[in-house]
């Protein structure tokens, strides 16, 4: 065990905030005591502060918005730019509701990007648990649209 | 939606990021304009999405799918009623496909039309142009060289050294220098070669090659009705492959009957593009003052806050103004005063190697005669995707003399840590003789860094890098 | 040790904190001095400290025990070695005792000399100085006044309404505005008290009181051969109980007659008073135009950056060069643009309260026409024990519209987070139509608050603080 | 092990405000204890990344230097600023040496300044341990002199 070895460990005992720490290297032993006052990190609290990015009114995926809320639900999120829409034109009926089952590679929503019409398909086959974004709302890259409870084998 | 013809607009999309996003932010707002930011999901927390008044996610963090991807963009224009679009420099913004597809969206692109960027985006095609309207073009072949054979006989009329250049190209990429004629073949195929995989166009053309130019560029801003005005020039000499790394204007070679000539030149070049908006006409100038058009890059370059200072003019401001339409301010017929930008990138400073990551400290200069324009804050992440450029530093004064001794003091305190920065280099470079000389060409770097290296031979201990810190 | 006659000095100790003392550090650095930094046990990690090239501590916390420990000071640079000492503003930069101690100790004070700084320092006695001049004087007695009797005399002959000044004072201390002659024996009586407490010296002196003056100063310049050069003026009116808060310069309101004038009453002031160095010679302006002495400042003040900017004149390397014995250059005889400085300080915004803290989030503006002088960085401790001043930030642009646009640019993308600070109350003074038109005076910033405060009655819930973020 | 390592270690050590540490070579056991005191973490962190803010070889009064190291050590600072000298002249003998006792009011040392001796007298009763500062050395205000072990009942 070098003196470097003794610098980098006292380094991270002060940045975890440790009260006390003991290592035994063939007896494989170790003991880490905690500062209970132990407060979040200095960049953690900055990240907190950081203003929200858009005004607009657009959706946006949250950093903090898992892909996959729990192993049984899937969110699909959009891979372009554009305008959001539930179905092909105002006078047609929405490509699916919340409840209705879906198959791989149906069509949930379009989005809609200079003039163009893009369908955005399923990857999974499940059932829509519900709708992330209004009709005609605009939607920016990643941002979630429809959350889609997986068939059992999905899941598993 | 604004149709075609209508140009006055109220919100303006940015399509860049780092601190040129932030400087067209800036001219935005001094106008009163609102503005869209778009950012990569590497760039959720970069200062230019935090300074705008709205941000759209526009792609993943490769630059391809993000800050190059024209229909995220032109959608991300649309959903947030942005009437038009400043590119910034790099990415899209010498595309003119791109400005052709704002044009279509009903979105003002500012800068000039889609036909002068594809113009001067074809280099053969752009020096052709030159050649017509009188300007001093580099010597070389007329139009790209098909073959070989073609190559060997438009070189010996040319003379050696010469060198290959890719017609699509730029930075670097494609361009062989030969020295003597049994070195042609090979250099002609190497450059053929790269020029088709990194630009997908393998034609080239053939230029006299200068040993020990000086690179000066003469900064023009054209209007709608014509009126093309320039702003003097900037050396732009202080190169590493290319890559300029410190700016100064006004140039301390140049003449006063130099400049009005280069400034004649670069009127003419700019009137027969039929040039609207803020451009650059670069000059190669050789030891004996002769100057020779290279290329003119239709945007606004990085080093533009130089002339910025010394004419105490807002280019990105006129940008945006003559893009509306509006009346501008003609810049004042004399400079006053010299100012000098240093680029503060994110790289080893003696390996030049990217070094992204975390700004975990950060200090930046101030007081009179220093301007910073950066994206950078405490806690800021330089993502390895993009371009190296942290900050740039920008020093004026009334001479050459107290710039440099600005520079110095700026340089001198400021903390940039958690990454390597390129001040360590910078810092050397002000207090080398030859720079200090003002008698330097667009070998200075590499010269000065053989000199670094024979000086660390003989005096080992003495050429310990300095670090960030020193 | 340097001989007292011996003027010239490589090391200069920097009598200072905060901005100021970053201030002169820059300026030595720009002429090549090595620095020497003083700090008190609640400044060991400060900027300035950080950024000299040695530091002493020379006290505990509060200022009389440390940044005015003239003992401490003068050993402080005994033992650097500095042969200079800067006092920045404030703390010591006004007394001429510590001046003369300096001379005595062989140190080069950097600053007007003893008898210059004592004789303006006495209010009575520099008006005096100021009548005999020809120079303009506000109408009041001549010197002071002893008794409640005789200062009725005077009153009568001066009419209401009319101010009791502290002789030995300033900052608005032992002020009291006597609008009729029955509130006159009360008001002098408080002026006396507060006059003893604050400056250990009861003595008073009346003058007329006018009701909406500009303040206006002229920055002046002293060669140690008699010349006085001069900057123009500076328009200080936006201030809150005697503390500036905002200035601008050109003023808006002041014509080329009225500035060459009160340029020529400063140049006079200035030669009857033997000034060296630079000085600020302040006035107050009637809304006709008259003028009328009030003080003279022997020192730099927190405001010469706008001088600075207009000018592109380095005042702080000038008072270097002065003490060095060197010659200057003179400055410009006219100025370009406009400029403005807004103070920052850690308070509330409305209250004034002062917001000592730490700065847990910093991020300052940049870019075109944008000067920062600050010693302020993220994870920065602003005590409790000092001025509450944090940062000034300087715009400049080709005239005031463009000043004002790219202050409010600036204070809009600034950040400051962990304190309170002043920016949301400059932005609106800077949206407000009364400060736009440039018709303002003294009283500017209390109708500003009646306004603001009568507008939160009417529409209460509108008015709620936008907090430093706004 | 050499003493430069130790002194190292010491250094980390009082960097860290640890109280206590272990340390055994062949086994490679650690053990560390850190001060349940410790200031917030950041302040720390960038404590130990500002440079020296003197580079004139004065004698800096490290910000972590307590101002009684242990219960039974007292460490006189300077209250003024100047230079540090042992005796009151080059020829006479110097006013106290290590081991010497010391009694409140005794002189210990002076500093000069401005041309004058101003002698430092001793707080406390106890005996002379170390010398903290070299003769004719400058010293700033807080700058750690020497080091008095108390007496007994000075430390109780």
């Amino acid at each position: 065990m070098t003196n470097e070895d003794i610098k980098e460990i006292l380094g991270l005992v002060r940045e975890h905030n440790l009260l006390s720490f003991e290592f035994e290297q063939d007896g494989a032993r170790i003991k880490i005591s905690r500062s209970p006052l132990a407060t979040g990190s200095f960049r953690i609290a900055q990240e907190g502060e950081i203003p929200s990015p858009s005004d607009s009114g657009l959706s946006l995926p949250s950093p903090s918005v898992p892909a996959i809320r729990s192993e049984k639900v899937r969110i699909i999120t959009s891979p372009i730019v554009g305008t959001f829409y539930r179905s092909s034109s105002p006078d047609a009926s929405p490509y699916v509701e919340v409840g209705s089952p879906v198959a791989k590679g149906q069509i949930l929503c379009i989005i809609e990007a200079m003039k163009l019409m893009n369908e955005i398909e399923s990857e999974v086959e499940g059932t829509v648990r519900a709708f992330l974004v209004e009709n005609g709302q605009p939607v920016e890259y990643g941002a979630p649209l429809l959350e889609i409870d997986l068939k059992a084998e999905e899941s598993a | 939606m604004a149709s075609p013809t209508k140009r006055t607009f109220k919100k303006v999309l940015v399509a860049n990021r780092g601190e040129i996003a932030v400087r067209v932010i800036r001219a935005c707002r001094d106008l009163g304009l609102a503005t869209v930011a778009i950012y990569s999901t590497a760039d959720r927390n970069a200062l230019h999405v935090q300074m705008a008044d709205e941000a759209v996610c526009v792609g993943p963090p490769e630059g391809h799918a993000s800050y190059r991807n024209i229909p995220n963009i032109i959608s991300a224009a649309e959903i947030s009623q942005a009437e038009a679009i400043h590119p910034g420099y790099g990415f899209l913004s010498e595309n003119a496909h791109f400005a052709e597809i704002c044009h279509a969206a009903g979105i003002t692109f500012i800068g000039p039309s889609p036909e002068t960027i594809s113009l001067m985006g074809d280099k053969a095609r752009a020096k052709a142009l030159m050649r017509e309207a009188g300007v001093p073009v580099v010597p070389g072949s007329v139009g790209t060289i098909a073959t070989e054979a073609e190559g060997l006989d438009v070189a010996s009329e040319i003379g050696y050294p010469l060198i290959i250049k890719a017609s699509g190209g730029g930075g670097g990429r494609g361009m062989r220098i030969v020295t003597a004629p049994d070195e042609f073949s090979n250099a002609f195929q190497t450059a053929q070669t790269e020029a088709l995989q990194a630009f997908g166009n393998k034609e080239v053309y053939i230029e006299r090659f200068f040993v020990n130019p000086r690179h000066i560029e003469i900064q023009v801003l054209g209007e709608a009705d014509g009126t093309i005005h320039t702003l003097g020039e900037r050396d732009c000499s202080i190169q590493r492959r290319h890559q300029k790394l410190l700016e100064e204007a006004p140039s301390p070679f140049i003449t006063a009957a130099l400049r009005s000539a280069m400034s004649q030149a670069a009127i003419a070049a700019s009137k027969a593009a039929d040039y609207v908006n803020a451009g650059t006409v670069e000059f190669l100038v050789d030891p004996d003052e002769r100057f020779f058009f290279i290329e003119m890059n239709t945007r606004i370059q990085v080093e533009h806050p130089v002339s910025e200072s010394i004419f105490r003019y807002d280019l990105v401001k006129a940008q945006l103004l003559v893009a509306l339409g509006e009346p501008i301010s003609p810049p004042p017929p004399k400079p006053e005063g010299h100012a000098i930008e240093c680029r503060i990138n994110a790289e080893d400073p003696w390996t030049f190697t990217p070094s992204p990551g975390t700004i975990s400290r950060l200090i930046l200069p101030g007081g009179p005669g220093i301007r910073i324009d950066t994206a950078a804050y405490q806690g800021a992440v330089i993502p390895p995707h993009y371009d190296s450029l942290v900050a740039k530093v920008i020093a004026t004064g009334k001479n050459r003399e107290e710039a440099i001794a600005r520079m110095l003091r700026a340089l001198g305190e400021m903390k940039i840590e958690g990454i390597k920065t390129t001040i360590p280099f910078h810092l050397e470079v002000l207090r080398d003789p030859t720079f200090r000389s003002g008698r330097y060409s667009t070998s200075f770097v590499e010269h000065f860094m053989a000199r670094r290296e024979e000086h660390s031979e003989k005096h080992p201990e003495k050429s310990k890098d300095p670090g960030p810190e020193a």
